[in-house]
């Protein structure tokens, strides 16, 4: 998709809306720059494509293939940003993030803290996930709740192709690191194309649904499956709100709290394993700062605590479906 | 050089047999995935047959093995039952990992196949620890980690042939130079040969034609002696070609095409095929036999990964500690 | 200290605590063997002289100093424990294992999972952290969040030298990847010594002061703080139960549940950052669980949310202090 | 090597003057931390002052500098004002980094001292973007990542010269091979020296008598000449040796006492002090009162710390992000 066709009210896929973001914002500004593995037109710009262009139009200089080098995939970046550059570097699955994770967190996120603001490091490091692929356990796992957890990095995770062009704008105007989580199922699905220059805020929330019986908080694919859910509630007479959270650090607490403070009852759907994940956060701010407000618990479905398998009807068991949040919603409401 | 091992008749016989073993269920897993019968991430070896085939003959059932996402062709070389492999791949109950693991996690320990990752680089450190281990004890093991060309450039790598060099642990490091990593041509991410590297750690290295199955099985002949004898760790580039995209369904469009067609023209299979029979090591009667041994194998291996039951979803619970979570 | 004068009833700090603990692991197991940077010997038994005395005694073969190379030494551990040793790999701090993450989660945490029961991985990772070293935003974190997220290993913070022994050697029989997370600051403070052989049992919470107006949830450095706290409180006519966690994964649900039911009111205390940290699955548990049976919202007292800073006034308020849990218990109960 | 590069007298002095800094600055520095009146880890590079001084007089103050915890002496070769420092190792707020960052992560940009790191090895990779960020500006800056022997073994040393050389990148990696890795010595860690290790890069690389201020002004000399005529990176190992323990309160009992006092009786400064005025490039009075001059800069940093009051909490809000968090 050019450029151009994007103004056109016409459908546009995640993948594409990426690619234009990026694009535009080379155009605009001469230091934005792309380094990763694959990521120049020789290589086929990544291996789904999604960097395709980039290098031959806006030169090998700045979208350059890099070798297997998670970590000097990352310092590259935080060094060039340093001085004026804006990177968008690809860590080409959040599973290999592992292998950057020192660059990412103790340096990315800290430097300007620990320089007291003399530096700091607008980098945009571009990530795919998910279940849906077949790829078992080591290429398929959320790990937002890390980066969530840790001062000095935001945590994106679009859901449409407008808010992941958006997203990716804000993300490369912004000041500070930025991790930017897509979802590789998702990415051929067409929806509304974004509009040329548009940016989606960071941090805040986008309500995909209004209802009053109950507020459902998801971001990602998630959002695919909650959707229909939504659909489903209202059928059996359920109203149901659908918040797509499209920031998960530093999360739409605003949006949030309103949400639940008219419906009285949360659910949170993440693919990340349940323990220990995004959901626990929200569900225990909600639950300070409502309490005795609620008409039930707040509940959390995230993905079934073990490595995401292999075998088919393992994999689809692992994360979160439509037909188990209608259930838990039925069982909340009811 | 000139004083290199060389394989006897029987042994030739049996690296081609393990390379046409490689060959034919490479085509039948592209046919079976192409045919949408299986839906699996699928990276062919395809090319790279003669590399694990001869390495494997100067290898023991209890030797260890710690192999990456393309590595089908490793692990049938070492033995790994062609049923168990693809019911695994076919995510059935059957699967040597009970369908858990998939084609990037294909375990076997009982032939030494003891990792399989999906991780650059990863296959190296783990296998400093099977051969650290088979130092304390004693037992004469090696341990073998295979990669790509790619992954000499992450991290992993330099820490584990630096370790393994100085620990003098019984470990060999084979690189299967492919040319490719996903879509990057080797040459455009390292100024220097991979086996250059082994000087960089006081380690003893060369580079070799992995399609010759004369060289291949002296270096490793030679690197497997090494390490029994206390001689500490090898690195072997093995010079190769990857036949296909770097996984099922890639296009391959980056791939030039004449360099493409001038490797497929020198088939490692066909042509040590035809070298057996020309050198009178073997008929075309006794290939062809052997050939269709092997399709039948592999028929039957399908037909009982088809037949096997799907885990079910009790399966999330177990294996995740030693004790099945609640 | 010798193993011998351990049965004493002496005092013991958890350094000598933790050194005893591998000592007679080692003594009964052949298969027990240590590595990482420096613990030798000849270089010291590491920097602070935990693993002294070992290499002397079992020799170089069965405790090894290695290059600074994390991924090689987890590496190393994970190969060596899949053939039937048992090693307690050292990552000197637990910011280093930002090095060794790709180790620790895609391959020590998963490969039981992924290879179906065929292999397992018994490797104990002590790590130490902390502020109060002055060492800023690289050396003080506690990550402890990250591995509790992550299926497949379990995660232990002792805060006494017989839970360190008794935690040390309950991970070194465990069959499964146990991460040890050591506090820094209070290696050297004595305490009751631990009996020879003593274990303590992973996932079991201890509850150390009974009470009836609140439960205080802690672990690590952080019951030294909510200890006196508790006092501070009594004195105030606030009866407190302070219930030390030392399992961080899977923590006692059932203690701690008890504990609350019985109370009301529930605080969580670690020094990691707040947002997403342990305290957040802790709480949306207790809520979820207890829901409409809690006297007062569940509150969390983190570290604050930015890299850990080095000016001594900044690390100390940086952490939880007694002061401020007696505030904030006082608010829950008043 | 015959014709390398040879320092003026001008320049042999001014090497001298960031030596004795150096050396005074670190006397002052154990000995306030012995005092007590400071409490922070403090890693000596006493013994490694010739390094940085014969590098930095190469340099400009836009030129950059990535280097570690062990790290005062590059940072004060590289124009680190000793106030700004002095009132951040003090914790207050007039520090370069209002007492934040500390003694690992000091940071001056004004004078290239873009990052110092408490992580070993990651001064390499984030050097590797501030050339990248020179070799796309056209701005013929240089940048220089300095680290120690024991990070030679670490994965980011081999991504970052890997990719380095492949991106021809206008940086020098400067190695100060000082023996010792914390409590291990560097020959039971590498098989290989560390400059050995540039062939496998496909780089430039020498070792070099880092005590040697002719030496070490050539290689470094031709190091920058290099990066700044595109010639791409180099590796220099830099062999000195590090006279106390590797941090302030580490007794050194593993070091080797015999090699640490003659190490010592060859002290780097006072050589080079001595041979300064054997050559009648400078006088006993002008070094003298160069030192005395240094020592009353360090008296009023220390004064001017000391005197700077801390930070506030609010401070903990700051810096997190560009905007204060709430
Ligand atoms: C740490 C990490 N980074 C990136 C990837 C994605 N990836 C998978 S295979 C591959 C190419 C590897 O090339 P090579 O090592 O030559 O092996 P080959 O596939 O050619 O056998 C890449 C980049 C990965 N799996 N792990
Ligand atoms: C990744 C990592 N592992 C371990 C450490 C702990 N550590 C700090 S300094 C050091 C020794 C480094 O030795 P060398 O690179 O030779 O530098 P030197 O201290 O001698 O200047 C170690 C192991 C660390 N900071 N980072
Ligand atoms: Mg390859
Ligand atoms: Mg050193």
């Amino acid at each position: 998709m050019s450029t151009e066709t994007m103004t056109k009210p016409a459908k546009a896929t995640t993948l594409q809306a990426i690619n234009a973001a990026i694009a535009d914002a080379m155009e605009e500004d001469e230091n934005v720059v792309v380094l990763g593995e694959d990521v120049a037109d020789p290589e086929e710009g990544g291996v789904c494509g999604v960097t395709k262009g980039l290098s031959s139009r806006f030169g090998d200089q700045r979208v350059r293939s890099t070798p297997i080098s998670e970590q000097a995939i990352i310092g590259a970046a935080i060094g060039a940003s340093m001085i004026g550059f804006k990177p968008v570097a690809e860590i080409m699955l959040m599973n290999f993030t592992t292998v950057a994770m020192d660059m990412i967190v103790n340096h990315a996120a800290k430097l300007r803290f620990m320089s007291g603001g003399q530096t700091h490091v607008p980098i945009v490091i571009r990530t795919m996930t998910g279940t849906g692929f077949s790829s078992g356990g080591q290429h398929s796992d959320y790990l937002e709740a890390w980066f969530a957890h840790t001062a000095g990095i935001k945590v994106l995770a679009p859901s449409s192709p407008q808010d992941a062009y958006g997203l990716m704008r804000s993300a490369i105007d912004d000041p500070d690191p930025v991790l930017f989580i897509e979802n590789g199922p998702t990415y051929w699905t067409p929806a509304a194309a974004p509009e040329k220059g548009q940016r989606v805020p960071i941090g805040k929330a986008n309500v995909l649904a209004e209802g009053t019986d109950l507020t459902i908080i998801a971001y990602s694919r998630m959002i695919h499956e909650a959707t229909p859910a939504v659909a489903k509630l209202a059928e059996a007479g359920i109203s149901a709100e659908l918040i797509d959270l499209r920031t998960v650090a530093p999360w739409d607490r605003e949006a949030v709290l309103a949400s639940v403070a008219k419906t009285g009852r949360a659910m949170i759907v993440h693919e990340a394993v349940t323990p220990f994940g995004v959901g626990a956060e929200i569900a225990a701010v909600l639950n300070e700062e409502l309490f005795g407000k609620l008409k039930a618990p707040v509940r959390r479905l995230g993905g079934a605590f073990c490595p995401v398998p292999f075998s088919k009807p393992l994999e689809t068991a692992f994360a979160p479906q439509t037909a188990e949040i209608v259930e838990v919603a039925k069982g909340m409401v009811g | 050089m000139s004083n290199r091992a060389v394989p006897d008749a029987a042994t030739q016989v049996e690296i081609y047999r393990r390379m046409a073993l490689i060959k034919a269920n490479d085509e039948r897993s592209r046919k079976v995935v192409m045919s949408g019968r299986l839906v699996m991430p699928y990276y062919s070896p395809r090319g790279q047959e003669v590399i694990p085939s001869a390495m494997s003959v100067n290898l023991n059932d209890d030797d260890y093995l710690c192999t990456i996402y393309r590595g089908t062709h490793d692990m049938l070389a070492k033995g790994f039952p062609l049923k168990d492999l693809w019911a695994e791949i076919a995510g059935r109950v059957d699967g040597t990992c009970k369908g858990k693991g998939g084609p990037m996690h294909l375990t076997y320990p009982e032939k030494g196949v003891m990792v399989t990752t999906g991780i650059v680089g990863s296959s190296m450190p783990i296998a400093n620890g099977l051969a650290w281990g088979s130092q304390m004890r004693g037992d004469g093991r090696v341990t073998v980690a295979t990669f790509g060309d790619g992954a000499s450039n992450i991290g992993a790598f330099h820490e584990s042939l630096n370790l393994a060099a100085v620990w003098k642990l019984p470990v060999i490091f084979l690189c299967q130079n492919n040319e490719w990593g996903e879509h990057t041509a080797y040459h455009k991410t390292s100024n220097v040969r991979v086996a250059d590297r082994a000087a960089a750690y006081g380690m003893a290295g060369e580079r070799v034609d992995g399609n010759d199955p004369f060289a291949m099985y002296a270096a490793a002949n030679e690197a497997v002696a090494r390490a029994r004898a206390g001689g500490g760790p090898t690195l072997i580039e093995a010079m190769t070609y990857r036949f296909h995209g770097h996984v099922f369904g890639d296009q391959d469009a980056y791939m030039d095409k004449a360099r493409k067609a001038e490797a497929m023209e020198n088939d490692p299979v066909s042509r040590f095929r035809a070298r057996l029979i020309a050198d009178g090591i073997s008929t075309e009667e006794q290939l062809a036999a052997m050939e269709a041994a092997t399709e039948k194998e592999i028929d039957e291996a399908i037909e009982c990964a088809l037949a096997s039951a799907f885990p079910g979803v009790e399966e999330l619970k177990r294996d995740v500690f030693a004790e099945e979570l609640a």
